[in-house]
Protein backbone atom coordinates (compact mmCIF):
# COMPACT_ATOMS: atom_id res chain seq x y z
CA UNK A 1 0.00 0.00 0.00
CA UNK A 2 2.85 2.26 0.51
CA UNK A 3 3.54 1.80 -3.44
CA UNK A 4 0.83 4.21 -4.56
CA UNK A 5 1.38 6.99 -7.08
CA UNK A 6 0.19 10.73 -5.89
CA UNK A 7 -2.49 10.54 -8.41
CA UNK A 8 -3.71 6.87 -7.64
CA UNK A 9 -3.97 8.47 -3.88
CA UNK A 10 -6.08 11.39 -4.82
CA UNK A 11 -8.46 8.90 -7.18
CA UNK A 12 -8.42 6.74 -4.07
CA UNK A 13 -9.78 9.96 -1.60
CA UNK A 14 -11.68 10.82 -4.93
CA UNK A 15 -13.54 7.57 -4.13
CA UNK A 16 -13.47 7.89 -0.40
CA UNK A 17 -15.27 11.43 -0.18
CA UNK A 18 -17.83 10.36 -2.88
CA UNK A 19 -19.32 7.62 -1.05
CA UNK A 20 -19.54 9.20 2.21
CA UNK A 21 -22.10 11.32 3.60
CA UNK A 22 -20.21 12.14 6.44
CA UNK A 23 -17.10 15.12 6.49
CA UNK A 24 -14.25 12.74 6.26
CA UNK A 25 -11.38 14.06 8.68
CA UNK A 26 -7.98 13.45 7.48
CA UNK A 27 -7.21 11.36 9.88
CA UNK A 28 -9.26 8.45 8.84
CA UNK A 29 -8.41 8.34 5.52
CA UNK A 30 -4.73 8.50 6.12
CA UNK A 31 -5.73 5.31 7.95
CA UNK A 32 -7.46 3.85 5.40
CA UNK A 33 -4.73 4.86 2.95
CA UNK A 34 -1.84 3.93 5.66
CA UNK A 35 0.24 7.51 4.46
CA UNK A 36 0.38 10.45 7.08
CA UNK A 37 -1.67 12.60 7.79
CA UNK A 38 0.32 15.78 6.08
CA UNK A 39 0.56 13.75 2.84
CA UNK A 40 -3.53 13.59 3.45
CA UNK A 41 -4.14 16.90 3.54
CA UNK A 42 -2.20 17.98 0.72
CA UNK A 43 -3.75 15.44 -1.17
CA UNK A 44 -7.58 16.81 0.35
CA UNK A 45 -6.00 20.45 -1.09
CA UNK A 46 -5.21 19.69 -3.87
CA UNK A 47 -9.15 17.98 -4.94
CA UNK A 48 -10.51 21.21 -3.34
CA UNK A 49 -8.84 22.94 -5.94
CA UNK A 50 -9.20 20.95 -8.58
CA UNK A 51 -12.67 21.07 -7.87
CA UNK A 52 -12.71 24.92 -8.93
CA UNK A 53 -10.33 25.08 -11.50
CA UNK A 54 -12.43 22.69 -13.52
CA UNK A 55 -15.80 24.10 -12.14
CA UNK A 56 -16.92 20.96 -11.15
CA UNK A 57 -20.69 19.93 -10.15
CA UNK A 58 -19.95 19.87 -6.59
CA UNK A 59 -17.30 21.48 -4.34
CA UNK A 60 -15.31 20.20 -1.15
CA UNK A 61 -16.24 21.58 1.64
CA UNK A 62 -14.20 21.66 5.44
CA UNK A 63 -16.94 21.84 8.08
CA UNK A 64 -16.83 20.20 11.25
CA UNK A 65 -13.05 19.10 11.12
CA UNK A 66 -13.32 17.40 8.01
CA UNK A 67 -13.95 17.37 4.07
CA UNK A 68 -17.47 16.51 2.32
CA UNK A 69 -18.55 16.74 -1.00
CA UNK A 70 -21.21 19.54 -1.13
CA UNK A 71 -23.73 20.68 -4.19
CA UNK A 72 -22.84 24.22 -5.36
CA UNK A 73 -25.35 27.01 -4.29
CA UNK A 74 -25.84 28.58 -8.14
CA UNK A 75 -27.08 24.97 -9.08
CA UNK A 76 -29.94 25.26 -6.36
CA UNK A 77 -32.67 25.67 -8.92
CA UNK A 78 -31.49 22.85 -11.13
CA UNK A 79 -31.22 20.39 -8.04
CA UNK A 80 -34.51 21.27 -6.72
CA UNK A 81 -36.46 20.10 -9.78
CA UNK A 82 -34.60 17.09 -9.47
CA UNK A 83 -35.56 16.49 -6.22
CA UNK A 84 -38.73 17.94 -5.21
CA UNK A 85 -41.01 15.08 -6.94
CA UNK A 86 -38.83 12.95 -5.68
CA UNK A 87 -38.71 14.43 -1.47
CA UNK A 88 -42.59 15.23 -2.37
CA UNK A 89 -43.54 11.48 -2.14
CA UNK A 90 -42.99 8.08 -0.69
CA UNK A 91 -40.97 4.89 -2.15
CA UNK A 92 -43.41 2.18 -2.36
CA UNK A 93 -41.24 0.37 0.01
CA UNK A 94 -41.07 3.45 2.53
CA UNK A 95 -44.67 3.38 2.26
CA UNK A 96 -45.08 0.13 3.43
CA UNK A 97 -42.83 0.73 6.41
CA UNK A 98 -45.21 3.34 7.50
CA UNK A 99 -48.26 1.32 6.91
CA UNK A 100 -47.23 -1.41 9.37
CA UNK A 101 -46.02 1.47 11.88
CA UNK A 102 -49.16 3.22 11.55
CA UNK A 103 -51.37 0.45 12.20
CA UNK A 104 -48.62 -1.77 14.52
CA UNK A 105 -46.98 0.88 16.53
CA UNK A 106 -45.52 0.66 18.39
CA UNK A 107 -43.16 -2.20 16.61
CA UNK A 108 -39.76 -3.00 16.65
CA UNK A 109 -37.64 -2.81 12.98
CA UNK A 110 -36.94 -6.44 13.64
CA UNK A 111 -40.63 -6.96 13.64
CA UNK A 112 -41.26 -4.70 10.95
CA UNK A 113 -38.28 -7.03 9.01
CA UNK A 114 -40.46 -9.73 9.47
CA UNK A 115 -43.98 -8.61 8.09
CA UNK A 116 -42.03 -7.16 5.12
CA UNK A 117 -40.00 -10.50 4.44
CA UNK A 118 -37.03 -8.09 3.84
CA UNK A 119 -34.84 -5.57 5.63
CA UNK A 120 -36.40 -1.67 6.22
CA UNK A 121 -33.42 0.11 7.47
CA UNK A 122 -33.51 2.77 4.41
CA UNK A 123 -36.86 2.99 4.49
CA UNK A 124 -37.20 3.45 8.35
CA UNK A 125 -34.24 6.34 8.03
CA UNK A 126 -36.09 7.90 5.02
CA UNK A 127 -39.63 8.24 7.24
CA UNK A 128 -37.45 9.12 10.53
CA UNK A 129 -35.65 11.84 8.55
CA UNK A 130 -39.58 13.18 6.73
CA UNK A 131 -40.58 13.40 10.42
CA UNK A 132 -43.60 10.96 10.19
CA UNK A 133 -42.09 8.50 12.86
CA UNK A 134 -40.16 9.14 15.90
CA UNK A 135 -38.44 6.44 18.56
CA UNK A 136 -41.40 5.58 21.64
CA UNK A 137 -39.12 3.89 24.12
CA UNK A 138 -38.04 0.20 24.08
CA UNK A 139 -39.32 -3.30 24.29
CA UNK A 140 -39.33 -5.20 27.43
CA UNK A 141 -37.58 -8.38 24.78
CA UNK A 142 -34.12 -9.47 25.02
CA UNK A 143 -31.84 -6.48 23.74
CA UNK A 144 -34.34 -4.06 24.42
CA UNK A 145 -34.67 -2.94 20.69
CA UNK A 146 -36.13 0.31 19.74
CA UNK A 147 -39.88 1.19 19.47
CA UNK A 148 -41.45 2.94 16.64
CA UNK A 149 -44.36 5.09 16.30
CA UNK A 150 -46.40 8.15 14.07
CA UNK A 151 -45.50 11.23 15.06
CA UNK A 152 -48.61 14.10 15.29
CA UNK A 153 -46.96 15.58 12.00
CA UNK A 154 -47.98 12.19 10.53
CA UNK A 155 -51.53 12.87 11.08
CA UNK A 156 -51.28 16.07 9.96
CA UNK A 157 -49.91 15.08 6.72
CA UNK A 158 -52.19 12.47 6.60
CA UNK A 159 -55.32 14.90 7.69
CA UNK A 160 -56.24 13.32 10.30
CA UNK A 161 -57.49 13.88 13.84
CA UNK A 162 -55.89 10.99 15.72
CA UNK A 163 -54.82 7.44 14.62
CA UNK A 164 -58.67 6.85 15.78
CA UNK A 165 -59.55 7.99 11.81
CA UNK A 166 -57.42 5.91 10.34
CA UNK A 167 -59.48 2.95 7.78
CA UNK A 168 -60.01 0.59 9.73
CA UNK A 169 -60.02 -3.30 8.42
CA UNK A 170 -63.43 -4.82 7.47
CA UNK A 171 -65.25 -1.27 8.21
CA UNK B 1 -28.10 -40.47 14.03
CA UNK B 2 -25.41 -38.22 12.60
CA UNK B 3 -23.98 -39.47 9.13
CA UNK B 4 -20.72 -38.13 8.30
CA UNK B 5 -20.97 -38.99 4.97
CA UNK B 6 -21.44 -36.06 2.51
CA UNK B 7 -23.07 -36.18 -0.79
CA UNK B 8 -23.49 -33.34 -3.43
CA UNK B 9 -26.85 -31.44 -2.85
CA UNK B 10 -28.57 -30.73 -6.21
CA UNK B 11 -30.62 -27.86 -7.26
CA UNK B 12 -33.62 -30.30 -9.06
CA UNK B 13 -33.32 -33.38 -11.25
CA UNK B 14 -32.21 -31.45 -14.35
CA UNK B 15 -28.95 -30.38 -12.24
CA UNK B 16 -27.86 -33.91 -11.24
CA UNK B 17 -28.83 -35.35 -14.81
CA UNK B 18 -26.54 -32.62 -16.32
CA UNK B 19 -23.88 -33.49 -13.25
CA UNK B 20 -23.55 -37.59 -14.43
CA UNK B 21 -23.71 -37.13 -17.71
CA UNK B 22 -20.56 -34.22 -17.24
CA UNK B 23 -19.24 -36.92 -15.30
CA UNK B 24 -18.91 -39.83 -17.62
CA UNK B 25 -18.33 -37.32 -20.21
CA UNK B 26 -21.05 -38.49 -22.62
CA UNK B 27 -22.81 -37.14 -25.64
CA UNK B 28 -26.28 -35.37 -24.05
CA UNK B 29 -26.99 -36.00 -28.21
CA UNK B 30 -26.71 -40.22 -27.36
CA UNK B 31 -27.12 -40.53 -23.82
CA UNK B 32 -26.36 -43.97 -22.78
CA UNK B 33 -29.98 -44.80 -20.94
CA UNK B 34 -29.33 -47.51 -18.58
CA UNK B 35 -25.98 -46.13 -17.51
CA UNK B 36 -27.33 -43.13 -16.54
CA UNK B 37 -30.52 -44.03 -15.24
CA UNK B 38 -28.71 -46.75 -13.15
CA UNK B 39 -26.79 -43.73 -11.58
CA UNK B 40 -29.15 -41.80 -11.06
CA UNK B 41 -30.98 -44.41 -8.74
CA UNK B 42 -28.22 -45.00 -7.37
CA UNK B 43 -27.41 -41.41 -6.31
CA UNK B 44 -31.43 -41.46 -4.88
CA UNK B 45 -31.01 -44.61 -2.70
CA UNK B 46 -27.23 -42.83 -0.97
CA UNK B 47 -29.70 -39.80 -0.37
CA UNK B 48 -32.27 -41.57 1.38
CA UNK B 49 -29.83 -43.49 3.40
CA UNK B 50 -28.07 -40.70 4.74
CA UNK B 51 -31.71 -39.54 5.56
CA UNK B 52 -31.64 -36.49 2.67
CA UNK B 53 -35.13 -36.37 1.57
CA UNK B 54 -35.30 -35.57 -1.88
CA UNK B 55 -38.62 -33.49 -3.71
CA UNK B 56 -41.15 -35.57 -5.22
CA UNK B 57 -39.09 -34.13 -8.79
CA UNK B 58 -36.68 -36.38 -8.53
CA UNK B 59 -39.24 -39.43 -8.17
CA UNK B 60 -40.81 -38.08 -11.33
CA UNK B 61 -37.81 -38.00 -12.90
CA UNK B 62 -36.93 -41.38 -11.75
CA UNK B 63 -39.87 -42.75 -13.46
CA UNK B 64 -39.37 -40.80 -16.33
CA UNK B 65 -35.76 -42.44 -16.87
CA UNK B 66 -36.74 -45.85 -16.30
CA UNK B 67 -39.71 -45.20 -18.85
CA UNK B 68 -37.56 -44.31 -21.19
CA UNK B 69 -35.17 -47.32 -20.68
CA UNK B 70 -38.52 -49.26 -20.93
CA UNK B 71 -38.96 -47.70 -24.50
CA UNK B 72 -35.36 -48.15 -25.52
CA UNK B 73 -35.26 -51.93 -24.84
CA UNK B 74 -38.49 -52.38 -27.01
CA UNK B 75 -37.43 -53.78 -30.44
CA UNK B 76 -38.73 -51.24 -33.17
CA UNK B 77 -38.44 -53.23 -36.11
CA UNK B 78 -39.99 -51.87 -39.20
CA UNK B 79 -39.50 -48.10 -38.40
CA UNK B 80 -37.43 -46.26 -41.59
CA UNK B 81 -34.51 -44.33 -40.29
CA UNK B 82 -35.80 -41.41 -40.59
CA UNK B 83 -38.62 -42.30 -38.18
CA UNK B 84 -36.50 -43.66 -35.75
CA UNK B 85 -34.82 -40.51 -35.37
CA UNK B 86 -37.71 -39.33 -35.05
CA UNK B 87 -39.02 -41.94 -32.26
CA UNK B 88 -36.44 -41.71 -30.25
CA UNK B 89 -37.70 -41.68 -26.43
CA UNK B 90 -34.95 -39.91 -25.12
CA UNK B 91 -35.74 -36.72 -27.80
CA UNK B 92 -38.17 -34.47 -25.36
CA UNK B 93 -35.48 -35.37 -22.40
CA UNK B 94 -32.92 -34.28 -24.35
CA UNK B 95 -34.08 -31.46 -24.98
CA UNK B 96 -35.20 -30.14 -22.01
CA UNK B 97 -31.67 -30.70 -20.53
CA UNK B 98 -30.45 -28.61 -23.32
CA UNK B 99 -32.72 -25.62 -22.18
CA UNK B 100 -32.29 -26.32 -18.62
CA UNK B 101 -28.06 -26.21 -19.44
CA UNK B 102 -28.21 -23.07 -20.98
CA UNK B 103 -29.82 -21.13 -18.62
CA UNK B 104 -27.77 -23.01 -15.92
CA UNK B 105 -25.04 -21.13 -17.67
CA UNK B 106 -26.26 -18.15 -17.58
CA UNK B 107 -26.66 -18.11 -14.26
CA UNK B 108 -22.90 -18.37 -13.56
CA UNK B 109 -22.29 -15.56 -15.91
CA UNK B 110 -24.87 -13.54 -14.17
CA UNK B 111 -22.98 -14.47 -11.00
CA UNK B 112 -20.06 -13.40 -12.03
CA UNK B 113 -21.60 -9.86 -13.51
CA UNK B 114 -23.03 -9.66 -9.58
CA UNK B 115 -19.65 -10.00 -8.45
CA UNK B 116 -18.28 -7.35 -10.74
CA UNK B 117 -20.47 -4.87 -10.14
CA UNK B 118 -20.78 -5.73 -6.27
CA UNK B 119 -16.86 -3.75 -6.07
CA UNK B 120 -18.88 -1.02 -7.19
CA UNK B 121 -20.35 1.55 -4.94
CA UNK B 122 -22.92 4.73 -5.25
CA UNK B 123 -23.68 7.69 -3.46
CA UNK B 124 -26.19 6.76 -0.74
CA UNK B 125 -28.36 10.55 -1.20
CA UNK B 126 -28.48 12.25 1.95
CA UNK B 127 -32.14 13.01 2.25
CA UNK B 128 -32.04 15.35 5.22
CA UNK B 129 -29.76 17.08 4.14
CA UNK B 130 -31.85 17.67 0.61
CA UNK B 131 -34.82 18.04 2.94
CA UNK B 132 -32.98 21.20 4.61
CA UNK B 133 -32.34 22.63 1.29
CA UNK B 134 -35.75 22.15 -0.03
CA UNK B 135 -38.26 22.29 2.83
CA UNK B 136 -41.58 20.92 2.04
CA UNK B 137 -44.79 21.77 3.01
CA UNK B 138 -46.27 17.95 3.36
CA UNK B 139 -42.84 15.31 2.70
CA UNK B 140 -45.72 12.64 1.80
CA UNK B 141 -47.44 14.93 -1.18
CA UNK B 142 -50.43 13.15 -2.29
CA UNK B 143 -50.57 10.06 -0.24
CA UNK B 144 -53.74 9.91 1.55
CA UNK B 145 -54.78 7.81 4.80
CA UNK B 146 -56.59 5.53 2.24
CA UNK B 147 -53.57 4.84 0.43
CA UNK B 148 -51.72 3.90 3.40
CA UNK B 149 -54.67 1.00 4.15
CA UNK B 150 -54.31 -0.41 0.74
CA UNK B 151 -50.60 -0.86 1.35
CA UNK B 152 -51.27 -2.70 4.38
CA UNK B 153 -54.20 -4.74 3.29
CA UNK B 154 -51.80 -5.64 0.64
CA UNK B 155 -49.52 -6.66 2.15
CA UNK B 156 -51.52 -8.88 4.90
CA UNK B 157 -52.91 -10.69 1.98
CA UNK B 158 -49.27 -11.37 0.78
CA UNK B 159 -48.50 -13.04 4.24
CA UNK B 160 -51.64 -15.15 3.96
CA UNK B 161 -50.54 -16.18 0.41
CA UNK B 162 -47.17 -16.92 1.64
CA UNK B 163 -48.39 -19.21 4.23
CA UNK B 164 -50.09 -21.35 1.83
CA UNK B 165 -47.20 -21.83 -0.03
CA UNK B 166 -45.54 -23.17 2.94
CA UNK B 167 -48.02 -25.34 4.32
CA UNK B 168 -47.93 -26.57 0.48
CA UNK B 169 -44.39 -27.55 0.07
CA UNK B 170 -43.53 -28.49 3.20
CA UNK B 171 -46.35 -31.04 4.60
CA UNK B 172 -47.35 -32.46 1.63
CA UNK B 173 -44.97 -33.10 -0.79
CA UNK B 174 -42.98 -35.68 1.09
CA UNK B 175 -42.78 -39.68 1.13
CA UNK B 176 -42.61 -39.45 4.75
CA UNK B 177 -45.16 -37.07 5.29
CA UNK B 178 -47.52 -39.29 2.94
CA UNK B 179 -46.20 -42.27 5.32
CA UNK B 180 -47.61 -40.51 8.53
CA UNK B 181 -50.69 -39.25 6.59
CA UNK B 182 -51.72 -43.13 5.49
CA UNK B 183 -50.91 -44.54 8.83
CA UNK B 184 -52.86 -41.79 10.28
CA UNK B 185 -56.19 -42.51 8.12
CA UNK B 186 -55.68 -46.29 8.20
CA UNK B 187 -56.29 -45.91 12.00
CA UNK B 188 -59.70 -44.31 11.49
CA UNK B 189 -60.34 -47.09 9.01
CA UNK B 190 -60.06 -50.24 10.38
CA UNK B 191 -62.51 -51.66 7.57
CA UNK B 192 -60.28 -50.47 4.70
CA UNK B 193 -58.83 -47.18 3.67
CA UNK B 194 -59.68 -46.65 -0.45
CA UNK B 195 -56.86 -46.04 -2.64
CA UNK B 196 -58.81 -43.95 -5.21
CA UNK B 197 -60.08 -41.94 -2.11
CA UNK B 198 -56.84 -41.58 -0.84
CA UNK B 199 -55.45 -40.06 -3.94
CA UNK B 200 -58.90 -38.35 -4.95
CA UNK B 201 -56.91 -34.86 -2.90
CA UNK B 202 -54.03 -34.98 -4.62
CA UNK B 203 -53.28 -31.25 -6.06
CA UNK B 204 -50.81 -32.30 -8.39
CA UNK B 205 -48.85 -35.28 -10.72
CA UNK B 206 -46.31 -35.09 -8.64
CA UNK B 207 -48.30 -35.45 -5.30
CA UNK B 208 -49.81 -38.65 -7.13
CA UNK B 209 -46.52 -40.42 -7.23
CA UNK B 210 -45.81 -39.23 -3.60
CA UNK B 211 -48.89 -40.70 -2.08
CA UNK B 212 -48.30 -43.98 -4.76
CA UNK B 213 -44.57 -43.89 -3.41
CA UNK B 214 -45.25 -43.98 -0.14
CA UNK B 215 -48.02 -46.72 -0.35
CA UNK B 216 -45.33 -49.17 -2.05
CA UNK B 217 -42.67 -48.37 0.86
CA UNK B 218 -45.52 -49.52 3.34
CA UNK B 219 -46.45 -52.34 1.41
CA UNK B 220 -42.38 -52.66 1.61
CA UNK B 221 -42.35 -52.26 5.45
CA UNK B 222 -44.96 -54.93 5.73
CA UNK B 223 -47.38 -52.41 7.08
CA UNK B 224 -49.77 -52.66 5.39
CA UNK B 225 -51.89 -55.09 2.51
CA UNK B 226 -53.47 -54.01 -0.12
CA UNK B 227 -56.57 -56.24 -1.43
CA UNK B 228 -58.44 -56.13 -4.51
CA UNK B 229 -61.49 -58.16 -4.78
CA UNK B 230 -62.64 -58.17 -8.34
CA UNK B 231 -60.52 -57.22 -11.76
CA UNK B 232 -60.84 -53.34 -11.84
CA UNK B 233 -62.18 -52.76 -8.49
CA UNK B 234 -60.89 -50.00 -6.00
CA UNK B 235 -57.94 -51.56 -3.90
CA UNK B 236 -58.70 -51.60 -0.21
CA UNK B 237 -55.93 -50.91 2.54
CA UNK B 238 -55.42 -52.54 5.47
CA UNK B 239 -52.98 -51.92 8.59
CA UNK B 240 -51.07 -55.31 8.94
CA UNK B 241 -48.23 -54.02 11.65
CA UNK B 242 -47.77 -50.96 13.34
CA UNK B 243 -46.36 -48.15 10.86
CA UNK B 244 -42.65 -47.22 11.25
CA UNK B 245 -42.86 -43.27 10.34
CA UNK B 246 -39.64 -41.92 10.34
CA UNK B 247 -39.68 -39.11 12.02
CA UNK B 248 -35.83 -38.01 11.12
CA UNK B 249 -36.76 -37.84 7.82
CA UNK B 250 -39.74 -35.71 7.94
CA UNK B 251 -37.57 -33.30 9.81
CA UNK B 252 -34.52 -33.43 7.15
CA UNK B 253 -37.12 -32.25 4.30
CA UNK B 254 -37.84 -28.76 6.64
CA UNK B 255 -34.52 -28.06 6.26
CA UNK B 256 -34.38 -28.98 2.66
CA UNK B 257 -37.37 -27.22 1.39
CA UNK B 258 -36.66 -23.76 3.35
CA UNK C 1 -31.85 29.52 -18.85
CA UNK C 2 -30.94 28.69 -22.77
CA UNK C 3 -28.01 30.90 -22.33
CA UNK C 4 -26.28 28.61 -20.46
CA UNK C 5 -22.41 28.27 -21.39
CA UNK C 6 -21.63 24.70 -22.47
CA UNK C 7 -19.23 24.35 -19.47
CA UNK C 8 -21.56 25.81 -17.13
CA UNK C 9 -24.58 23.04 -18.43
CA UNK C 10 -21.39 20.36 -17.90
CA UNK C 11 -21.62 21.62 -13.93
CA UNK C 12 -24.84 21.51 -13.95
CA UNK C 13 -25.16 18.12 -15.14
CA UNK C 14 -22.49 16.84 -12.75
CA UNK C 15 -24.26 18.77 -9.67
CA UNK C 16 -27.58 16.65 -10.93
CA UNK C 17 -25.72 13.55 -11.26
CA UNK C 18 -24.60 14.35 -7.83
CA UNK C 19 -27.58 14.25 -5.79
CA UNK C 20 -28.98 11.45 -7.74
CA UNK C 21 -28.67 7.46 -6.54
CA UNK C 22 -30.83 6.35 -9.37
CA UNK C 23 -29.42 6.23 -12.77
CA UNK C 24 -30.87 9.55 -15.06
CA UNK C 25 -32.16 9.48 -17.96
CA UNK C 26 -30.79 12.26 -20.23
CA UNK C 27 -34.31 12.72 -21.20
CA UNK C 28 -34.65 13.75 -17.00
CA UNK C 29 -31.85 16.21 -17.48
CA UNK C 30 -32.72 17.60 -20.64
CA UNK C 31 -35.81 18.79 -19.72
CA UNK C 32 -34.33 19.79 -15.88
CA UNK C 33 -32.26 22.28 -18.32
CA UNK C 34 -34.17 23.09 -20.99
CA UNK C 35 -31.86 22.25 -24.21
CA UNK C 36 -32.39 19.15 -26.09
CA UNK C 37 -31.81 15.30 -25.64
CA UNK C 38 -28.46 15.41 -28.34
CA UNK C 39 -26.83 18.18 -26.37
CA UNK C 40 -27.28 16.90 -23.34
CA UNK C 41 -26.31 13.27 -24.13
CA UNK C 42 -23.02 14.79 -25.65
CA UNK C 43 -22.66 16.67 -22.17
CA UNK C 44 -23.02 13.43 -20.45
CA UNK C 45 -20.59 11.67 -22.47
CA UNK C 46 -17.83 14.10 -22.03
CA UNK C 47 -18.83 14.53 -18.11
CA UNK C 48 -17.93 10.23 -18.97
CA UNK C 49 -14.71 10.71 -20.91
CA UNK C 50 -13.63 13.66 -18.41
CA UNK C 51 -13.52 11.19 -15.40
CA UNK C 52 -11.21 8.62 -17.33
CA UNK C 53 -8.92 11.27 -18.40
CA UNK C 54 -8.32 12.79 -15.15
CA UNK C 55 -8.21 9.16 -13.58
CA UNK C 56 -11.50 10.86 -10.98
CA UNK C 57 -12.60 8.59 -7.99
CA UNK C 58 -15.72 7.79 -9.46
CA UNK C 59 -16.38 7.32 -12.97
CA UNK C 60 -19.80 7.69 -14.78
CA UNK C 61 -21.46 4.24 -15.39
CA UNK C 62 -24.26 3.44 -18.01
CA UNK C 63 -26.43 1.51 -16.41
CA UNK C 64 -30.45 0.68 -16.93
CA UNK C 65 -30.86 3.28 -19.57
CA UNK C 66 -29.48 6.36 -17.46
CA UNK C 67 -26.00 7.50 -16.23
CA UNK C 68 -25.14 7.20 -12.63
CA UNK C 69 -21.48 7.86 -10.97
CA UNK C 70 -20.06 4.71 -9.22
CA UNK C 71 -17.18 4.29 -7.38
CA UNK C 72 -14.35 2.09 -9.38
CA UNK C 73 -13.90 -1.48 -8.64
CA UNK C 74 -10.37 -1.38 -8.45
CA UNK C 75 -10.71 0.87 -5.62
CA UNK C 76 -13.29 -1.36 -3.84
CA UNK C 77 -10.72 -2.50 -0.97
CA UNK C 78 -10.59 1.36 0.37
CA UNK C 79 -14.30 1.91 -0.52
CA UNK C 80 -14.65 -1.09 1.65
CA UNK C 81 -13.05 -0.01 4.38
CA UNK C 82 -15.62 2.94 4.96
CA UNK C 83 -19.08 1.75 4.28
CA UNK C 84 -20.59 -1.61 4.66
CA UNK C 85 -19.73 -4.13 1.82
CA UNK C 86 -22.80 -5.08 -0.28
CA UNK C 87 -23.42 -8.67 0.30
CA UNK C 88 -24.14 -10.93 -2.85
CA UNK C 89 -26.51 -13.55 -1.50
CA UNK C 90 -28.50 -14.33 -4.15
CA UNK C 91 -28.16 -18.71 -4.28
CA UNK C 92 -27.44 -20.75 -7.19
CA UNK C 93 -31.29 -21.26 -7.74
CA UNK C 94 -32.73 -18.13 -7.44
CA UNK C 95 -29.60 -16.81 -10.02
CA UNK C 96 -31.06 -19.72 -12.37
CA UNK C 97 -34.79 -18.41 -12.10
CA UNK C 98 -33.82 -14.92 -12.76
CA UNK C 99 -31.69 -15.92 -15.45
CA UNK C 100 -34.93 -17.90 -17.02
CA UNK C 101 -36.60 -14.90 -16.58
CA UNK C 102 -34.47 -12.32 -17.97
CA UNK C 103 -34.00 -13.97 -21.06
CA UNK C 104 -37.99 -15.08 -21.43
CA UNK C 105 -40.01 -12.18 -19.44
CA UNK C 106 -42.71 -12.10 -19.07
CA UNK C 107 -43.14 -15.83 -18.30
CA UNK C 108 -45.35 -17.39 -15.80
CA UNK C 109 -44.20 -19.54 -12.68
CA UNK C 110 -45.15 -23.00 -14.38
CA UNK C 111 -43.28 -22.08 -17.16
CA UNK C 112 -40.25 -21.64 -15.03
CA UNK C 113 -41.00 -24.83 -12.86
CA UNK C 114 -41.53 -26.66 -16.45
CA UNK C 115 -37.84 -25.33 -17.28
CA UNK C 116 -35.73 -26.11 -14.03
CA UNK C 117 -37.80 -29.12 -13.47
CA UNK C 118 -38.24 -28.05 -9.75
CA UNK C 119 -40.84 -25.97 -8.55
CA UNK C 120 -39.65 -22.06 -8.03
CA UNK C 121 -41.82 -20.64 -5.66
CA UNK C 122 -39.35 -19.79 -3.03
CA UNK C 123 -36.70 -18.57 -5.30
CA UNK C 124 -39.49 -16.39 -7.11
CA UNK C 125 -40.05 -15.06 -3.93
CA UNK C 126 -36.53 -14.01 -2.95
CA UNK C 127 -35.73 -12.07 -6.05
CA UNK C 128 -39.41 -10.37 -6.00
CA UNK C 129 -38.65 -9.23 -2.22
CA UNK C 130 -35.16 -7.98 -3.45
CA UNK C 131 -36.90 -5.78 -6.48
CA UNK C 132 -35.17 -7.44 -9.03
CA UNK C 133 -38.51 -8.70 -10.43
CA UNK C 134 -41.83 -7.62 -10.73
CA UNK C 135 -45.27 -9.01 -11.53
CA UNK C 136 -46.04 -7.71 -15.14
CA UNK C 137 -49.90 -8.42 -16.12
CA UNK C 138 -51.27 -11.96 -16.52
CA UNK C 139 -51.45 -14.71 -19.52
CA UNK C 140 -53.94 -14.87 -21.70
CA UNK C 141 -54.63 -18.66 -20.09
CA UNK C 142 -56.56 -20.70 -18.34
CA UNK C 143 -56.23 -19.12 -14.96
CA UNK C 144 -54.70 -15.91 -16.06
CA UNK C 145 -51.72 -16.90 -14.17
CA UNK C 146 -49.42 -14.01 -13.42
CA UNK C 147 -46.65 -12.75 -15.43
CA UNK C 148 -43.09 -11.90 -14.35
CA UNK C 149 -40.84 -9.65 -15.92
CA UNK C 150 -37.33 -7.99 -14.75
CA UNK C 151 -36.90 -4.47 -13.01
CA UNK C 152 -34.58 -1.64 -13.75
CA UNK C 153 -32.80 -2.59 -10.13
CA UNK C 154 -31.92 -5.93 -11.94
CA UNK C 155 -29.81 -4.42 -14.55
CA UNK C 156 -28.54 -2.28 -11.68
CA UNK C 157 -27.78 -4.88 -9.69
CA UNK C 158 -25.71 -6.73 -13.16
CA UNK C 159 -24.43 -3.59 -14.18
CA UNK C 160 -26.21 -3.58 -17.62
CA UNK C 161 -26.62 -0.57 -19.85
CA UNK C 162 -30.22 -2.25 -20.67
CA UNK C 163 -31.61 -5.92 -21.62
CA UNK C 164 -30.69 -5.70 -24.69
CA UNK C 165 -27.32 -6.01 -23.13
CA UNK C 166 -28.31 -9.38 -21.80
CA UNK C 167 -24.49 -11.53 -21.92
CA UNK C 168 -25.68 -13.42 -25.13
CA UNK C 169 -28.20 -17.05 -25.43
CA UNK C 170 -26.09 -18.83 -27.71
CA UNK C 171 -28.54 -22.09 -28.18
Amino acid sequence: MNTLFPDEAKSIVEGLLFVSNEPLTPKVVAEILERNIVEITAVLKEIKADCERYSRGFCLSEVAGGYLFTTRSEHAPYIEKLVKPRLNTLSQAALETLAIIAYRQPITRSEIDEIRGVQSDSCLNTILERGLIEEAGRKEAPGRPVLFATTPDFLKYFGLKSLADLPKLNS
Amino acid sequence: MSYQVKIPIFEGPMDLLLHLLDKNEVDIYNIPIALITQQYLEYIAMAQEVDLELTSEFLLMACTLLSIKARMLLPNSKAAPEEEELKDPRQELVDKLLEYKLYKEKAQAFKELAIQQGKIYWREVDEARLLRMFPLPNPVGEISAADLFSVYQQMLRKIEKKGEFFSITREEMTIQNKIALISRLILEKPNGLSFTKLLDGAKSKSEIIVIFLAVLELTRQGSIVLVQLSLFSDIQIFLKAPVIANEKGAQAVEHSVS
